[in-house]
Formats: structure tokens, sequence, C-alpha cells
């Protein structure tokens, strides 16, 4: 099998999956919400309402797709490809299982983190081009916020980067293999990533670009029809990216013991995480604007730094 | 123990140091602690020196210490060097020794100055002596030029020190410009110098003067020239000699300091330290013996007329420094030196005892308004008259009596004397003793004019004592072949200038005792003229005031033989009339015009500041367009 | 490769010419970093791909994001555009395009004729990149953190709003207090005065009232 | 792997370089001489980089983060002077302010 077949199989079958999987978080989040707030949730369309996101789908892209007069059209059609151009791109790089990446790119973390804040430009220019003030509202707060968490983001992987020594998401995974899951030395870098991360996919309760109550929705009020299903779906895949990357980062990758394959010890973790990102929406309120800007600013830098000094200094001395 | 040489100078300079930048927030009690301890300890580091030199002298009784290089330019480098040899350990003893003395004493003459006044008192005062060490101790002619220059500056700062009265401040550049004159002569002397032996260093010069110039040649005698109008600025001697009496101005310690230890003493040093230059041109040995008969008469004369105390040890001053400069013209190296000696011995003691007078009298300084200190201040009388004895070469029992007799009987019988230069000195001595016993008979006997002001305490009385023992001790280190022939300073000294051209056997010990006997009797023929003509009968020298001719004569006397009336009429007064004429400063016009085109200029390139962006971005792209033009294509 | 380069390097030019001629700031923001990217992918096909991802980071992602946010801050509508279209007419660019035809052509002259120099395009790794930047380059990265601090400062600085603008009820902070706990004397009557106020005019009776009470006390 | 001519990667930043200028010299609104500005920067980046890949060193790309650095700045600085130019002039003419002229 030449290696160029290879890498097309694999890029072809990531995608499919990445895709199903993004497709049916619809049906988890909604099954698990209900759950926990002691309810039903969608259970008539097939067995338990698995098949509620065929029907979503089918009503989303019959649905008319309609582009406001006002709208700045080709800013308006770009918008939501976007961001999910970035976030499939981003996962080229992750490393699901030993020789199952689409890339092995020896800046890998550098691409995610590239590609994490190309995603900005979704949120910013969809709100924009909407040329309604709450859009512009929003995609001011998601311009904001996003930039903000990029960087405590990138600091706080930067501690496991001087751990693995290398930008390359194999190399990192199978540096956990040697020392440990880097959430033991790196727990204050995880816990900053992860806050990060929430905000970079703006879910609850990091949500103030679309914040329903504040904004109709913020950024994408005005999309609907296929394009509204390319945010919505978007939203998905950055949780499905973001849970993967935490994974790859932090809790060992596809590493586990050995009566299962790598895959499935990966898309366990993976999962995990993605419940966790459901549990949060469920559970937390939304905090106030301002209040997560200081948050971000006066508390996740400071820790993102410290962290990052602290593991410089541990790692020289234990040299 | 030598090598604490350079601890010598660095200690009076680390004091005006610590003074400089401290003394605005000291106490009165640390500023004099500071200025007197820093000179105590270099004295102290001075006699230990002293004593391991005369004990275990080095090799060829000269000791160097290299302490840096100071600069390196096209070969010339003068070093930061020190040079100890029987000379400059004289003047460094003298210096630090009657530097100390002269300190411990302002520290009550100066206690009515507020603190930060007094601290700045004794940083010029640490400044000056530590100058004046760095010109004696240098091992080359650039390092003493700034040693020069420093103690210029210093005596400007010191003339001038109550500088709110513009009188004093006047007095101050007068000094300054005066003694400017000659240190140009001799910035031409040094260029000279470097010109013809690509060096500054002493010893080289010396070595190489007789062997590159001959005798009488031009350039030696130019050279000497040149020195000697250094040293005549310095020194005061004719024709610079107007800025000292002027000098007074400053406190009285300064004077003490600029008369006895320092400044003035310089341009003896000088010549003596060059006295290889001055061999090789005898014409400007004559002009220095001439210069220094002429000096010591003119001021004796002035003395006579003078009635402020201060002026009248200021022409006494400028008549005994004559006398060393009649020593160095007749080549007699050793007795100028040992003159220096005892004359610092006496003159620091007269100058300290007339500012114990002055300070008891407040601040009165004119002698007719005084009469009767005897009584009041009988310490300072006694001391003040032993210093005045030494002065007026009272035989056998003062200092000075050794140290003028020898001038006296060299320039009688040396090689390079002559009867006129013998004959003027002893004219001088004569004219010394009478003013010397006339300034005593003003002050300290009659009636008393004035009453008591303050009473000097212990820290001036002290340094009073000790210069008055030592100005009569003093002597005793070199006694005359007539009495026991005891030449232990000429011997001492020799080891590093030459003995005059004469041996004592020459006219043999009959023409010495002789001309001792003359000597004697004319001091003490001074001394009786003074007192017949100033105590007896003080009517006669009234009466003679009184007529026309005497008048006239009084007047030309007093002011100093009219030097600063020529000096006005020829230099000032022309070049005042020429700022005159010029009011209006034709060069100027060169620099109004260069300001002209200036605004020109910038008004032509103010119209390209349009203060629109994109102008000076097209400004910027034409520009590299244009270089890259000329560096590719051309 | 080469074929990408050359594709990269022609939509990096035509994405830059539409940036300098697009009349609506935000499309040409967004041509700016389609260029940016595309030279980006220049920097990973160099054999520089630290660079290439810092392009997309710092460039793209960050600098780029402020314009787009200031431009939306600035909230420029339709009549900009007009007015752009007023600013940006032929006359005013031949000018600098021919100066500039003249930039390149002479560089282009000074490249070609030092003959053909092959890349050596062997991949730095970021490591590489690091210890250069932190052990010849140290007073370098000193510099540039000053002046990124001065950045920020500066930036803050400038950014702030100069003056808080109160309504003129509350120019005072305790104003507001005073209004809602009125003192005796700062009692407002019906007219909307004071007790110590001077009337405003001669019709108001209150006014007249308190004018007489005046004269009276004088 | 690849050997394209380091000419071709310099005349890449040059002409890339040389829109910038004609940006900057040609448009009146000041955000768009900001943004030529930053198309100049970037090109001599690039110059930069290939530069320093023509010798396999590191030093091309040092220099690139330099100037990575000083976009930041300049971006931020400027920015915010836009800001109060609007404010003050209500107008992006970047010659609205050629009354600060020295």
């Amino acid at each position: 099998m030449s290696p160029l077949l290879q890498t097309i199989i694999i890029t072809v079958v990531v995608l499919l999956v990445l895709m199903t999987i993004a497709a049916n978080l619809i049906w988890v989040e909604r099954r698990m919400l209900a759950l926990w707030q002691d309810r039903l949730g969608p259970n008539r369309v097939g067995p338990l309402g698995l098949v509620q996101v065929v029907a979503d789908m089918v009503k989303i892209f019959f649905k008319e797709d309609w582009i406001p007069k006002f709208a700045d059209r080709p800013v308006f059609f770009i918008a939501p490809t976007i961001v999910i151009i970035t976030v499939l791109m981003s996962f080229a790089v992750i490393p699901f299982a030993p020789g199952i990446s689409v890339v092995n790119l020896n800046v890998g973390l550098l691409f995610f983190l590239a590609m994490s804040s190309l995603g900005v430009y979704s949120v910013v220019l969809g709100g924009w081009s909407s040329n309604n003030k709450y859009s512009l509202l929003g995609s001011l707060r998601a311009a904001a916020q996003m930039i903000s968490y990029e960087v405590f983001m990138g600091l706080s992987l930067m501690g496991v980067v001087i751990l693995a020594g290398s930008f390359n998401l194999n190399d990192i995974v199978e540096a956990q293999g040697r020392i440990t899951w880097f959430f033991i030395p790196q727990i204050l870098g995880f816990f900053v990533f992860f806050l990060a991360g929430i905000a970079e996919t703006h879910r609850l309760p990091f949500d103030l670009p679309e914040a329903e109550s504040e904004l109709i929705s913020g950024f994408h009020s005005e999309y609907s029809g296929m394009k509204f299903g390319m945010f919505f779906v978007g939203e998905y895949l950055g949780i499905t990216l973001i849970s993967s990357m935490i994974v790859t980062l932090f809790f060992g990758g596809w590493l586990g013991p050995s009566f299962l394959p790598p895959v499935v010890w990966f898309l366990l973790k993976m999962a995990v995480f993605i419940l966790i990102f459901v549990l949060l929406r469920a559970a937390l309120p939304r905090p106030r604007y301002d209040q997560l800007m200081s948050y971000g600013w006066k508390f996740l830098l400071p820790l993102s730094l410290l962290n990052l000094v602290v593991t410089g200094l541990v790692v020289l001395l234990l040299k | 123990m030598l090598e604490l040489l350079w601890m010598v100078p660095a200690l009076p300079f680390l004091g005006y140091i610590i003074l400089a930048l401290f003394g605005g927030r000291m106490t009165k009690g640390i500023s004099a602690a500071v200025g007197v301890g820093m000179l105590g300890l270099s004295a102290l580091i001075t006699i230990v020196i002293a004593i391991s030199f005369i004990a275990s002298p080095p090799e060829g009784y000269l000791f160097l210490q290299t302490l840096w290089k100071w600069v390196d330019v096209a070969g010339f480098s003068p070093a930061i060097a020190l040079r100890l040899d029987p000379v400059s350990l004289v003047f460094i003893f003298i210096i630090t020794f009657v530097g100390f003395l002269i300190h411990l004493y302002s520290v009550q003459y100066m206690e009515e100055e507020d603190s930060t006044w007094y601290a700045r008192f004794f940083a010029y005062m640490n400044l000056f002596v530590g100058a004046m060490l760095m010109l004696v101790l240098a091992d080359n002619l650039l390092l003493l030029y700034l040693g020069w220059e420093g103690v210029g500056l210093c005596s400007y700062l010191l003339i001038g020190y109550w500088y709110k009265d513009p009188a004093n401040g006047a007095a101050a550049r007068k000094a300054f410009i005066v003694t400017r004159v000659g240190d140009t002569a001799m910035a031409i002397g040094l260029f000279i110098l470097v010109m013809a032996f690509r060096t500054l260093n002493i010893q080289e010069i010396l070595r190489h003067v007789p062997l590159v110039w001959p005798v009488s040649s031009q350039a030696v005698v130019i050279t000497a020239l040149m020195l000697l109008g250094g040293a005549v600025g310095k020194s005061a001697q004719l024709p610079l000699q107007t800025w000292l009496p002027d000098a007074m101005a400053g406190p009285t310690p300064v004077s003490a300091l600029i008369h006895a230890a320092t400044m003035v003493t310089a341009g003896v040093y000088l010549i003596a330290r060059m006295h290889v230059i001055f061999l090789q041109a005898p014409e400007v040995m004559t002009i220095v013996g001439i210069i220094g008969a002429l000096t010591l008469i003119i001021a004796g004369f002035s003395a006579i007329t003078q009635f402020d105390i201060k002026k009248v040890l200021a022409y006494s001053t400028i008549s005994q420094i004559g006398y060393m400069f009649l020593a160095l013209g007749v080549g007699a190296w050793s007795a100028a030196v040992f003159h220096f000696m005892i004359h610092a011995f006496f003159k620091a003691l007269l100058f300290l005892g007339a500012g114990a007078v002055i300070y008891a009298l407040h601040h009165e300084q004119n002698m007719f308004k005084m009469g009767g200190v005897k009584n009041m201040l009988p310490l300072t009388f006694w001391t003040f008259v032993i210093g005045s004895a030494s002065l007026a070469a009272l035989p056998l029992v003062t200092g000075g009596f050794y140290s003028k007799d020898l001038i006296l009987y060299l320039a009688f019988t040396g090689e390079h004397g002559s009867k006129l230069l013998y004959f003027a000195g002893l004219f001088g001595a004569l004219i010394t003793a009478v003013y010397t016993s006339r300034m005593v008979f003003l002050t300290f006997y009659g009636h008393e004019k004035t009453h008591l002001h303050n009473r000097p305490g212990p820290v001036m009385e002290v340094p009073l004592i000790i210069l008055a023992v030592l100005s009569t001790i003093g002597g005793f280190i070199e006694l005359p072949g007539t009495l026991g022939h005891f030449p232990l300073f000429s011997n001492f000294i020799q080891n590093i200038l030459p003995s005059p051209g004469s041996g004592e056997g020459h006219e043999g010990i009959g023409t010495e005792l002789m001309l001792q006997i003359v000597a004697a009797v004319v001091a003490i023929g001074g001394v009786f003229i003074g007192y017949l003509l100033y105590y007896k009968k003080p009517e006669t020298v009234q009466n003679f005031k009184q007529t026309p001719s005497g008048q006239s004569l009084y007047k030309f006397w007093l002011y100093g033989w009219g030097f600063d009336w020529v000096y006005d009429t020829l230099f000032v007064k022309p070049i005042d009339w020429i700022a005159q004429v010029n009011k209006s400063d034709v060069i100027d016009l060169i620099y109004t015009a260069i300001a002209w085109l200036t605004r020109g200029f910038n008004r032509m390139f103010s119209f390209t500041q349009t203060g629109r962006l994109r102008w000076y971005a097209m400004g910027i792209a034409f520009g590299a367009i244009v270089a890259i033009t000329i560096v590719v294509f051309l | 490769m080469n074929a990408l380069f050359y594709i990269a390097s022609v939509v990096a030019i035509a994405a830059t010419i539409m940036v300098i001629t697009r009349l609506n700031s935000i499309h040409a923001l967004l041509y700016l970093i389609v260029s940016l990217l595309s030279v980006a992918v220049i920097f990973f096909l160099l054999g520089a791909p630290f660079v290439a991802a810092l392009e997309v980071i710092v460039y793209a992602g960050a600098i780029m994001v402020l314009f787009v946010f200031v431009v939306m801050m600035l909230n420029l509508g339709p009549q900009t555009v007009e007015q752009e279209s007023r600013w940006f007419n032929p006359k005013i660019w031949i000018g600098p395009a021919a100066l500039s035809a003249i930039l390149i052509a002479e560089f282009i002259y000074v490249l070609i004729s030092h003959g053909r120099q092959n890349l050596d395009t062997r991949m730095i790794n970021p490591k590489q990149v690091g210890f250069s930047l932190f052990s010849t380059y140290l007073l370098g990265v000193e510099l540039a953190s000053m002046l990124l601090l001065a950045g920020i400062i500066g930036a803050y600085h400038l950014g702030r709003r100069k003056e808080a603008v109160f309504h003129r009820y509350f120019r005072r902070p305790d104003a507001l207090y005073e209004r809602l706990h009125p003192k005796e004397e700062n009692k407002i009557d019906e007219n909307g005065l004071k007790a110590g106020d001077k009337p405003l005019s001669k019709t108001n009776v209150s006014g007249m009232k308190q004018k007489k009470s005046e004269r009276g006390e004088l | 792997m690849t050997s394209f001519s380091m000419e071709h990667g310099l005349i890449l930043a040059t002409i890339i370089f040389m829109l910038g200028l004609i940006g900057l010299l040609s448009r009146k609104n000041i955000v768009f001489i900001l943004m030529s500005v930053e198309i100049m920067l970037n090109a001599a980046g690039l110059a930069f980089v290939v530069a320093g890949s023509r010798w396999s060193q590191p030093d091309g790309q040092v220099m690139f983060i330099f100037i990575l650095a000083m976009a930041a700045a300049e971006v931020s600085i400027a920015l915010a002077l836009i800001i109060l130019l609007h404010r003050k002039f209500k107008t992006l003419d970047a010659d609205a302010a050629h009354n600060m002229r020295g």
C-alpha cells in the first residue's frame, strides 16, 4: 500500500468518523442534558431517539437558506466554512493511535494553535457580515474573548512542550508513556487549557458571543439552513477537538492497558471529556462578560506563567 | 616604608573629595576633623618616609614610584609617577608639616563661618596642599604642570573665598590672570622640551640637556627663559609680583599657606629642579640673580610703607623669595632650598601670629590702629618676635641668619656670584630689618588703641609655638665654617643638586667671618633704625612724610612702585579701548550670518514638512530609488 | 514541491494586489489574511515550519484579528466605501506604481545579476531557532520584550478614554447621594430651584419673591 | 528536498514589498496605510527567512521573530492611534492630522 493511498484512506476514515461523532453529539448532548435535568429528551425517532440526528439533518438541509439583504454576501458565505475547515484541519495532526494520523507534523502542536487562532474569524466575520447590531456585539465579544484565551492556551501548553521536548504530538504521547501522563506534573496547565478550550469553543458557561438571552444568539442570529448547520456542527467538532487534544496532551493519548486496541482507548478517553463538556453546560450559569475577561487576564494568565516558570525550573534542576 | 609615598598626596585629595561631596551635610567638627586629619596623616607618613629615607637612602638618592600610565600618544607617554629625592623630600616635609599646622590653626580661626563655608574652606585647603604635593613629587613635567595649575586654581578659589565682596573676587582674578601669564611661558617651555626630547620625564631631560644643547645655545636660553617666566609668575617676582599683595584678600591661614608652604615656592622648586638647563644658560642664571636682587629691594621698600600688617608680610615674602632667586642665580641651589625651609617656618609663624592678632582685634589689619598688643597676647607677642628676628636675620640665634648668611656668602664668593648682587642682598637685609622692627613696634608696643575681641585658643597657639621653635633651631642643621662647620643640610641636598662652584677654602675662613660680621651688623643696625624711627621718634618719619618729595615717595612705595599703574596703562586700558570700539563685534557678524543661513535653510526644508503621511513615505521611496541606483549602477 | 511554491507565490501576490485595491476594509483584511497564509505555506516549503506556524498564530491569528476588531469597533457604514472610491482613483496610484516599478526593476536586476543561488531547504526545527534565539540573539530578545512592554503600556494609555463623562447632575461623586438625600438648604422647590439659587428669569414668581427678600437683607 | 532558487524567493518578497509600498503611497485611509505597512513588514520577514534558508541557518527565522514582535507592538500602538484619530476628527483620512506637522 503506497503511503499516499494510506494517507488518503486515513483522511477519509477520520473525516467520516468525526462527522458521525459530531452529528451524534447533538443527540448525546440532548439526551444527557435531559438525564441530568430529570426529563426524557428526544426518544421518539428510532430506538432511544437515535435517528433524531437524521431528522435534524433533513430539516436543516431543506430549510430556506436566507441571506439578509443588508448582509455582506461573500463574507457571510465564508464565515461558517472557516470554522469547519479550521477544526477539521486541526484533526489532521492528532494521533489517534500509533500510525493513525493524517500527518505526522513536527510542529503539530503549533499547527493546532494556528488553526484554533484562525477559527476566530468564523465568529467575527459571521457577526460582522450579518450587519446586525446583536451579531456585531457578539462577534466583538468573540474576538476579544478568543484572542485573550488563546494566549493562555498557548502558554499552558508550553509546559507540556518542555516536558516532552517536542512540538510533535506523537512524541508528546510517547513521552507520556515514558514519564507519566502529563496531567500529573501539568495539573495547572491542564486546568488552564481546559478552561481556555471551553472559551475557544464558546461553550457554556463561556458562550457569551452567542448568549441567547442577551444577544439573541449573537453572531449567528441571521444564519439559517445549512450555514447555521455548519456553525452548529462546527461547535460539536470543536468540543471533540478540544477533548481529543486534552487526551493527547495530558491523558496519554492512545496509551492504556493492552486488552483494548489503542484507538479504542483514545476514543474512550475522548468520550469522557465530551461528556464533561456537556455536564458543564448542564451545571454552570453564564458569567458576566467582564468577569470572563478579568478571570482570564488576572487569574489564568498568572497561573499559566507560574506553571511555565515552575516547569522550566524543575526540568532544569532535574537535568 | 617608601612605598607609602603615594599616600602623601592621595590623603589630601581624599579629604578634598570627602569634603566636596559631603561637606554641606557635615558639622563643623567633622569637616575640621577630615580636613586636618587627612593632612595630619599625610604629615605623619611624610615623617616616616623621611626617617626611612635618611636612615637608608635608596640608590642614587632617588626613589621612583610609578602609579599608572597617564596617556600614551604616539610614543609620548607620561606616567603618573612620583619621584622622591632630597629636594622633594624637604619640600613635602615642609608642605605637609607646615600645612598641617596651618590647618590646625584654621580650625579656630575660621570658626565664625557657617558649616558649609567651613567645609568649603577645608576642601580647598586640602586640594591646595594635594596639588602642591603633586607638583613637588611629579616625576615628569606634565604631571608637575598639572600640580602647577592645580595650585593656581586653588589660590584663585581661596583668595576669592569671601567672594561676596567683589574686591576679593577681583583680587582672586588678578592672582589667577597674572600667574597665567607666567604659566603660558612655562607651557611654551614645556612644548620646546617635548619637541627636543620627545619626553617630559625630568630625569631624562636632565640627563640629555648637557649632551644635546651646548652652553648658551639659543634653544637652551629660550627654554630657560620660558621656565623662568613660569617661576617668576608663580613666585611673584619682578615683573609679575603684583598679584601677591592683593592676594591678602583671602583668609589669613590661606596667606600663610600660599606664602610659607605652597604656591610661591613652586617657582623656586622649578628652577632648582631644572637647574641643569639653567647651568647650560649662564645668561639666564644672571637674569635670575638680577631679578631676585631687584625684587628683594623693591619689595623691601614697599614693605616699609605699608600700614596693613598682612601686606607688610606679603611684600616681605616677595623680598625673601627674591633672596631665594638670588641664591638660584648664583648657583647656590642648596642655599635656596635651605632658605626656603627656614622661610617657610618663620613666614608661617609670622602670618599665623599676625592672624592671631587680627583675630584677637576683630579683623583689624591696620597696624596704626593697633599697639600695645604685647600685653594683651604675650604668647603671640613672643612667638611673633622670634619669627621677626628670624626674618630680620638677627645673628646666631635665629634660623634666618644662617640661611640668609649662606646666600650672601655664596653670592660674594660663588663662581656665578658677583659683588653687586652681594651688596644688593646686604642692602635688602638692612631694609628687611627696618620694616620688620617697624612692624613689631607698631603692632605690639605703644599704647593700646583697640580692645581685645577674641582670645586665640590652644589650637591657634600650639602651631605658633612649634613654628617658633622650628624657625630657631632650623638654622642649626647648616652651620657655616666659622661656627663649627656643620653642613648637614647641604650635604643632604648635594646628593641631587650640585654644590655651588666655590670651595670654602678659596676665600678662606677670614672672608667668611668678615662677611658674617658685616651681615650681623647690618641686621642689628636695621633693627636699631627701626627702633629709632618707629618707636623712639616716630615724628621724624611723620615729618618726612609731610614734605612733597616724601609724600610722593611714600605713595610710590605704598602702591608697589607703580607696577599696577603701568600694567593698567599698558595692557588693560588698550584692551578696554578696543572692546569699546568693537562694541558690535565684527567677528560676531560671521556667526550671525551662519545663524541666518541656517534659519533660511530651515524655512526651505520646513516647506517639505507637510504633515501628510504619504508625502513622507513618498520621500522615503524616492530616496531609496536614488540610493539603490547609486549603489547598483555607479 | 516547486509547483507548490509557485502556486503559493501567485496566490500571495494576487491576494496582496486585492488588499491594496479593495474599498471595503474588512474585505481587504480577508485578502491580507490569505496573503499571510500563503506566505506561511512558503515558509513551510522553505524548511521553516516554526515561523510558518508563528506567522499564522501571531500575524493571521492575533494581529489581523486586532485589525478586524478595530475596524468593527469603528463601525464604518457604506458611506466609507463611497468615500474610499472617491479617494482611490487612478490619478493617485499611478505615481506610486511607477516608483515601485522602478524599484522592483532595480531589485530584480541586482538579484539576477548575481547568478542563480540554489536554496538548501533542509528543515530547521524549532529547537535550533530557540537555541539561536536565546544564545546569540539574547539581547535582541530582551529588546523585543521591552518593545512589547512599551507597546502594551502605550496602547493602554492611548486607548483609554481621557475623562469619564458624567451627566451634569453627577459631576461630583457625592452628587448622586446629595440629590437623593437633599440637605435642608439644598431642597429643591417646585420650580426646580434650590433654596440658595438665584432665579433664572424675572417672570418666575417665586424668583421675584426671593429677589425681594434679598433686597430686604441689603 | 525542493530546489528553487533563492532569487525567486527574494523576487517574491520584493514584489510583495512593492505592492505594500504602492498601497502605502496611494491609499488615504489610515487603516489601509497600516495594512500596507504590515504587508511590507511581512515581505521583509519573508526575505529574511529565504536568506536564512539559503544557508540553512536559523538566523533568518530569528529575525522574522523579531519582526513579528515589532509588528505586534507597532500594530497595538497604531490601532490605538487610529481609534484616537477617529474619535477626534471623525474620519480615517490620514491627512486629516496634517496640522500636526513639525
